[in-house]
């Protein structure tokens, strides 16, 4: 498309009502990083201040940095996040292909079904949860947590993923069919490609609950070893004090592996990948 | 030996719309049908139901002499260029024509020389490493085809496989296409809407009319000896003049005369009439004249010729190379 | 696609995998969890009651009073997200895919961002700005001669519920943002261009060309923001507590639940009533999810490209 | 054999203390025997530790809540009977009241520590505006008034936002003063007196009254807005518990010296009363495979030896062993001093009155924060409160 | 007057591709310009850029004397038929074509009529109501053009409208748009690959090779006059003949004759061959005649004639009609 076609004024109205929601929505974002440098004293006295060489202070970084194992515990949040993803993804896709795809008698049930899961919080199934992860001495292991989280992610994957799906052209699987193409093949090697942007949203959504669950680890896996980012990040909140520099640091710290994540995966959101497919 | 294709009281319907309306056909195999008719006829939606993509509201459709109704397209070894081009637009060319060949672990290099090969005859080598999107619509369309014959089935369906294509390339794809089924030996079922194309192509021609068959013929035959009037003025281009028979004291009730049939000139004739329009094509001439009782007839003549426009003109058809019809559009064959 | 086939193994397959975890992790510790309301704690350990638990929950002023007031502030959190999220999420969505404006990548991580925060950080900067002690969004107000209009919004009754709805609308409307604009990704260029020629631009076309084509896209987040809504918990909890203050102003039936089935301070958990909310729960999220997917996602039209 | 204790607790503050303090110490002095101190983030420690309990994933020592939490505990076998603890001995049986059956006849947890309220002010402001700490009602509002005059301060931080600040703070804080702790207490689970009767709505009104010397905005104030507007020096006179006494000395770290008085009572020498509340105690897992170990280690915090340590690696909370403690923070001290010279009761909605629905704790929370706030008016609140409490707690039907 | 359109230098580069090259034209107000050249050689890419939905690399494009580079193409008065349609999926066929009115706030009466119309034109009235996905290939090529001609702008872009109707479609829709274009006095830009399109409907023709205009001129000037072999080869089907002049004794490098110039006799004539393969189309007989020296040969004769397959014939050029070319394919002018 063409330059011709951004007329001047549209383009600067539009990046004004962008900058202006941009400033919206990093503005208390400013408030947290400025103030995770700063001394307690000095975040209430001007929280809106740039920290000066007064009241600049990392004492928050220092104290993450001293209590637990941070590096630890970000490795577990990966290792947690990304497998769980990976499984979402994968399983989640292709049971929204087969409800997408195919006529089956029972298929809206299933549908419904596995929208499920979207409908009642997972943590009232806690206990249950707990009770088999022990039987089966998950506990105070990451599989567990990945476990929770791939059933936990699983309903909203179909859910937004069949809704992609149904619109990959016809024409398209049927000519793979012709080629020869299995089911399978038709399912990796042509309709996921073309839901990539489906695939990264789906990741991201499903993403940022992981990594932000303070239950499940609490529960499933509160031990030093498998402790993750967030959980260590509880350390700080205390009963009457929080100890706020400590909390800011560590949790604008752990925004930052998700935030890669985010920008790895929205680059998989591409216009036209299924330009020239058909006229 | 079975039939190749048999088409058994093949029908149709979309909801209430029924567009294929009981068609039975037989290819034999090394044949190449054509199909043609007109825009919206109902050619490919049997050419998808053939290959499996639509399902038979009724009837039969047996490939090889075996039922495949039920048969995924899979399996009905068959290839198949779409109207559409339905190419793969997350691949390259070069993978979009392999990727059948891939599918059935046919060994790298073969694969290799498989589509090096269709490329190579399509003009396509410049553009293997390109996606659909970065191609023009004649690329693409060059893509679809060269999909569908690296594989080399038993069964091709080709939907107005050329319809994009320049003057040039149409013919020497159309004469590639030709010398394929030669070599391969394959059937081949072809839609078109260029009469050269099944003129020229065809074993077999089947003109469809709103979901039914109204001749099934060799060309030849189809333009010298049609069934009914619409197969007539279908088969042939510029399409035949209809006359008003009674007007030219006949006792059928319209005459069919193809352009070349009909002579013209200034200074007498049956029909007289004035030039309303002059269409010179370089090696023929067309004109338009208009006249009373059968309105406007087309005259086509070999070479360059110039007739004053708004001129009087008198048009004299061949009657020994003329068609009768009857009221219905019947042909009378005497 | 012919049907009749013999049988579709592949189908099998491909459900397989995601049913049986979902099934095990999820759907199997969540029923037991449902049956719970089925029953009591008796006297010794616990007994059938039947349906005896939702007579309580509402033939019980007390239970019912809150449950309604929990239902009714839900209401409210959702319409709000209805309201301003959703559409200010399309809005966005479709200024941002607007072809080569520049920086589009930049704005939409940083319209994103928030998304990504923690609840915890984000009840605490949201607290810190809108506190009328520390002075962020009064000095603000402040700064353009608006100072009269602030009011400590959190704390008050008739504020604190809109004002946490906007600020979850802030943390959530990448959300939005972010499906619509993979849905509008998927329109292709050549309709665009269509349009253009046509004479069709800007909101015109928005709404004549792009919308028509995301409506499904649209039904998604409608019915995700209905779910994620009625389910909501976190924000409330980390800013207002378990007790939704003010005078459970802010009470909905998340947090409504949380202290019913978990406990809170002194107050014991009881699963049982817990699960009986939650049960009531489930069935007001799933008619409203069975009317989208029977009544309106079934009329949406989809379209192939 | 080696064994590893594991400390489930809701205190996540003290993680440094147990690490490398209490633990060490323990360890020292048993070989053989480690300690885990996991903590979790307090508001949601109820939930967790009993999804865990009941999946038996629970660590072996239970850090208990007082009363009904705990007993549901022990009634559910999740907790052990520790009634044959030695060092049970050490403590009185007030202390032992909040992890004992109704009957007194079991005892499952060991008591730590116990938290007092009263008030803590800016010596340094009420110095600069020539104050001194009130002893009555009416000098206590005198003070008030004087800081509000003054305007540099505000004169007392609490907000109504974080709804336990105004009940416990507030009304648990001067309540006793007007039910005459234990006494009145005592007559309400009895059903002798209502929520409705003058000394129950009395608190009430003061909480009503104070309105007008919080801080703007006071409804949307939260707890630690409070701590942070105390200890910032912006407000005079902090309605507070024990524990902050930890927790102040290094916030303010000298910028100023803090003081403290106990709640003001009516008349200059009428008896003053106190909330000292039994808070925080360590229990047995019933299902802890290491059950000796355990024990051993419960035995030791049961000693004079573990309650010096504890009170004095975290002032403000204050030991409940007999044996006497020394304690080195001059405030910790000041605070612990009224046990003297006052009558001690712990707070009113925890013993029995907070076993059904509604919930008396939680709704006066609420009443609190509301009447604080001005939304209900005292009366109003109290009889509301009465109507929840009567309609499940027979002896107020 | 202005011209109703001139590219100056213009130029189109994707990535490293440059895929126009320096074009250089003008159109009369009015006139109907065709665009030929072979499949992807940037035809296509012309007319977007015209249409402003391509940036232009560089040089200039003005419409009616108005430089419109960047100008959107909503501003540019223009309407077009994409080749590869670019329905609205959305809308149904009537509100697909009535669709740019209504934006123009055009009375509902009016565009009833208008879309009514075209329907009526392009006998798409009984799928008024349908939508794009339930058409057939034709069909929706057809919805396309109606969108485009119930607007009535200045300037109209054509690219490959007819490709996918049959003949007597074809040449209704033809005639159609001619008319049109007489009624409305539009200047027109039409791509096609159709020689009789081209012929018949032009103006003036343009020869487009890889991004270069070969040759611009009226139909018959490049039929009876081509500048260069490429264009003589280009115009006019079946493509003309080339033959080794100096074979035959001549000074040029190259022959060219087209195929109804070259006479076919088994007695004798200037060059032997075999006939390889016949076409009998009806209204003429194509032959292919292999020879030694000049490869294959296309033989045009108007009837039916049959020359026995693999017999030895002659084969005559018309000296007189024939074109000469140099050895780099210029046109040899005497
Ligand atoms: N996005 C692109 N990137 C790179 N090359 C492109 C792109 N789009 C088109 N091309 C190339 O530009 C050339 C011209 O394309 P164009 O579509 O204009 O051809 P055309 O003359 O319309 O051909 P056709 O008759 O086949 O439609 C082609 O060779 C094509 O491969
Ligand atoms: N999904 C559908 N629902 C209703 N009618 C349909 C549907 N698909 C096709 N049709 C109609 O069926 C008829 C046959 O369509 P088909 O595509 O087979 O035509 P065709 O002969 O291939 O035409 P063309 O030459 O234009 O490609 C058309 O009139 C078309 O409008
Ligand atoms: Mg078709
Ligand atoms: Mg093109």
């Amino acid at each position: 498309m063409s330059v011709a076609r951004r007329s001047m004024a549209r383009s600067i109205a539009a990046h004004a009502v962008l900058i202006t929601y941009t400033l919206i929505a990093l503005f208390p974002v400013f408030v947290i990083v400025i103030n995770s440098l700063k001394s307690r004293r000095a975040i209430f006295a001007d929280p809106l201040a740039w920290p000066t060489p007064e009241t600049f202070d990392p004492v928050g970084y220092q104290t993450v940095l001293r209590q637990g194992d941070f590096l630890l515990y970000f490795q577990n949040s990966m290792i947690v996040t990304v497998a769980s993803l990976f499984f979402v993804l994968l399983f989640g896709a292709m049971a929204a292909f087969a409800l997408s795809e195919y006529r089956f008698r029972g298929n809206s049930l299933m549908g419904l079904y596995l929208a499920l899961g979207i409908m009642i919080p997972i943590r009232l199934g806690t206990v249950v949860i707990l009770q088999m992860m022990v039987a089966g001495g998950l506990v105070n292991t990451l599989t567990a947590l990945v476990l929770v989280y791939t059933a936990q992610g699983l309903p909203l994957a179909v859910f937004i993923l069949s809704e992609f799906m149904r619109g990959v052209s016809d024409d398209l699987k049927n000519a793979g069919r012709i080629d020869g193409l299995s089911e399978y093949a038709i399912f990796f090697r042509l309709v996921l490609p073309l839901v990539r942007p489906a695939m990264a949203t789906v990741a991201v959504f499903t993403m940022i609950p992981i990594w932000n669950d303070l239950w499940f680890p609490l529960i499933l896996a509160p031990s030093e070893a498998t402790k993750t980012i967030t959980l260590g990040s509880q350390v700080f909140i205390g009963q009457f004090v929080t100890n706020w520099n400590a909390v800011l640091a560590a949790l604008s710290l752990a925004i930052l592996p998700v935030l890669v994540m985010y920008l790895i995966f929205s680059r998989q959101l591409i216009r036209g990948i299924t330009a020239g497919a058909v006229k | 030996m079975d039939d190749a294709l048999t088409l058994t009281q093949v029908t149709k319907r979309f909801g209430r719309t029924q567009v294929i309306d009981g068609i039975d056909l037989n290819v034999a195999p090394g044949e190449l049908c054509v199909f043609v008719g007109p825009s919206g006829c109902g050619k490919s939606t049997l050419l998808r139901m053939i290959a499996g993509l639509e399902d038979v509201t009724a009837g039969q459709i047996a490939i090889g002499g075996r039922r495949v109704n039920e048969l995924p397209p899979a399996q009905r070894e068959i290839a198949m260029v779409f109207q559409s081009y339905a190419l793969y637009p997350h691949l390259s060319v070069r993978d979009n024509m392999g990727l059948a060949l891939r599918q059935a672990s046919t060994p790298k290099a073969e694969v290799l020389t498989a589509t090096d090969r269709a490329a190579d005859m399509l003009s396509l080598t410049a553009l293997l490493d390109r996606r659909p999107a970065d191609l023009s619509g004649g690329q693409r369309q060059r893509v679809a085809i060269g999909r569908a014959i690296v594989r080399r089935p038993k069964l091709f369906l080709f939907d107005e496989p050329l319809s994009n294509l320049d003057a040039a390339l149409r013919v020497a794809t159309r004469i590639e296409i030709a010398r394929l089924h030669r070599d391969l030996g394959a059937t081949m079922i072809y839609v078109t809407h260029d009469q050269v194309e099944a003129m020229t192509l065809a074993h077999k021609i089947v003109v469809l009319r709103a979901g039914r068959v109204e001749q099934v013929g060799r060309p030849m035959d189809l333009y010298n000896d049609p069934d009914n009037r619409f197969v007539a003025g279908f088969i042939g281009s510029p399409a035949m003049n209809f006359l008003d028979a009674g007007a030219l004291g006949l006792r059928s009730a319209t005459l069919g005369v193809r352009p070349e049939h009909l002579a013209i000139s200034a200074d007498g004739g049956t029909v007289a009439g004035r030039v309303s329009h002059l269409e010179r094509l370089g090696g023929e001439t067309l004109s338009y004249v208009q006249t009373e009782v059968h309105g406007l007839l087309t005259v086509r003549q070999f070479g360059e010729h110039d007739h004053p426009v708004d001129g009087p003109v008198w048009v004299t058809p061949d009657l020994a190379r003329a068609f009768h019809f009857d009221a219905e559009g019947r042909r009378l064959r005497t | 696609m012919a049907g009749r086939r013999a049988v579709r193994w592949h189908i099998g397959v491909f459900l397989a995998p995601a049913v049986l975890v979902y099934t095990v992790i999820m759907i199997v510790p969540l029923l037991g969890t449902l049956n719970l309301s089925l029953f009591a704690r008796g006297e010794e350990g616990r007994e059938f009651v039947g349906l005896a638990n939702f007579a309580t929950l509402f033939g019980d002023p007390r239970w019912s009073g809150a449950f309604w007031n929990a239902l009714g502030n839900n209401a409210w959190f959702f319409l709000i997200h209805m309201l301003v999220q959703n559409p200010v999420g399309v809005a966005l969505a479709a200024l941002l895919s607007s072809p080569r404006l520049r920086m589009a990548a930049f704005y939409r991580t940083a319209i994103f961002i928030p998304t990504i925060l923690s609840f915890v950080i984000v009840g605490f900067v949201w607290k810190l700005i809108l506190s009328p002690i520390w002075g962020i969004a009064p000095g603000m107000l402040d700064g353009i001669g608006l100072r009269s209009l602030f009011a400590p919004w959190l704390g008050r009754e008739e504020y604190a519920l809109t004002t946490l709805a906007l600020i979850s609308v802030w943390q959530f409307v990448g959300i939005p943002m972010m499906l619509i604009y993979a849905a509008l990704l998927s329109i292709p260029d050549e309709v665009i261009e269509a349009a253009e020629i046509d004479g069709i631009t800007g909101w015109s076309q928005f709404w004549k060309i792009k919308l028509p084509l995301i409506l499904p896209a649209i039904g998604i987040i409608s019915i995700l923001t209905f779910v994620g809504n009625f389910n909501a918990f976190d924000l409330i909890y980390v800013s207002q507590g378990a007790l939704a203050g003010p005078d459970f102003a802010t009470d909905i039936l998340g947090t409504f639940l949380y202290r019913t089935f978990f406990g809170f301070q002194l107050q014991l958990g009881d699963p049982h009533m817990g699960a009986t909310i939650a049960t009531a729960m489930f069935a007001i999220i799933l008619g409203g999810v069975c009317l989208y997917l029977f009544g309106i996602q079934r009329r949406l039209r989809r379209y192939q490209f | 054999q080696d064994v590893t204790l594991t400390i489930e607790s809701w205190r996540n503050d003290d993680l440094q203390i147990w690490q490398d303090t209490i633990i060490p110490a323990f360890e020292a002095a048993n070989p053989g025997i480690s300690v885990v101190f996991s903590p979790t983030a307090p508001a949601e420690y109820n939930a967790i530790l009993n999804s865990k309990l009941d999946a038996g994933s629970a660590g072996d020592l239970i850090t208990c809540r007082p009363f009904d939490a705990s007993l549901e505990l022990f009634n559910g076998d999740k907790l052990a009977d520790l009634t044959d603890l030695a060092a049970m001995a050490n403590f009185s049986d007030v202390a032992k009241s909040a992890w004992q059956t109704d009957d007194g006849a079991a005892t499952f947890c060991v008591p730590l520590a116990s938290v007092i309220h009263g008030f803590m002010y800016n010596r340094s402001a009420f110095e600069e505006l020539g104050l001194e700490p009130p002893a009555t009602i009416d000098e206590f509002y005198a003070v008030l008034d004087a800081i509000k005059e003054d305007g540099t301060y505000i004169p007392m931080a609490m907000g109504s936002a974080d709804q336990w600040e105004a009940a416990t703070m507030g009304y648990q804080n001067i309540g006793p003063t007007f039910w005459k702790g234990e006494e009145g207490r005592g007559a309400l689970i009895a059903g002798e007196q209502s929520l409705t009767d003058e000394a129950w709505v009395e608190p009430f009104r003061q909480l009503a009254r104070w309105r007008d010397y919080l801080g703007e905005g006071f409804q949307a104030q939260t707890y630690p807005d409070s701590q942070n507007l105390f200890t910032l020096g912006r407000a005079a006179i902090y309605p507070a518990g024990s524990w902050e006494i930890g927790v102040f000395t290094p916030q303010i770290d000298g910028a100023f010296e803090m003081g403290a008085f106990p709640p003001p009572v009516m008349a200059e020498g009428d008896t003053c009363y106190i909330s000292d509340h039994t808070d925080i105690a360590l229990g047995l897992n019933a299902a802890s495979p290491n059950a000796d170990a355990a024990r051993t280690f419960l035995e030791w915090v049961g000693s004079a030896e573990f309650a010096t340590l504890y009170a004095n690696a975290l002032p403000g909370f204050f030991s409940l062993n007999s044996s006497p403690v020394e304690m080195e923070d001059p405030l910790a001290q000041e605070f612990v001093s009224w046990r003297e010279s006052c009558e001690p009761t712990i707070r009113s909605t925890y013993q029995i009155l907070s076993r059904g629905t509604p919930n008396l704790e939680n709704e006066t929370w609420n009443a609190s924060a509301n009447v604080l706030a001005g939304t209900e008016t005292p009366e109003d609140a109290a009889a509301r409160l009465q109507e929840g409490l009567a309609s499940w707690y027979a002896p107020q039907q």
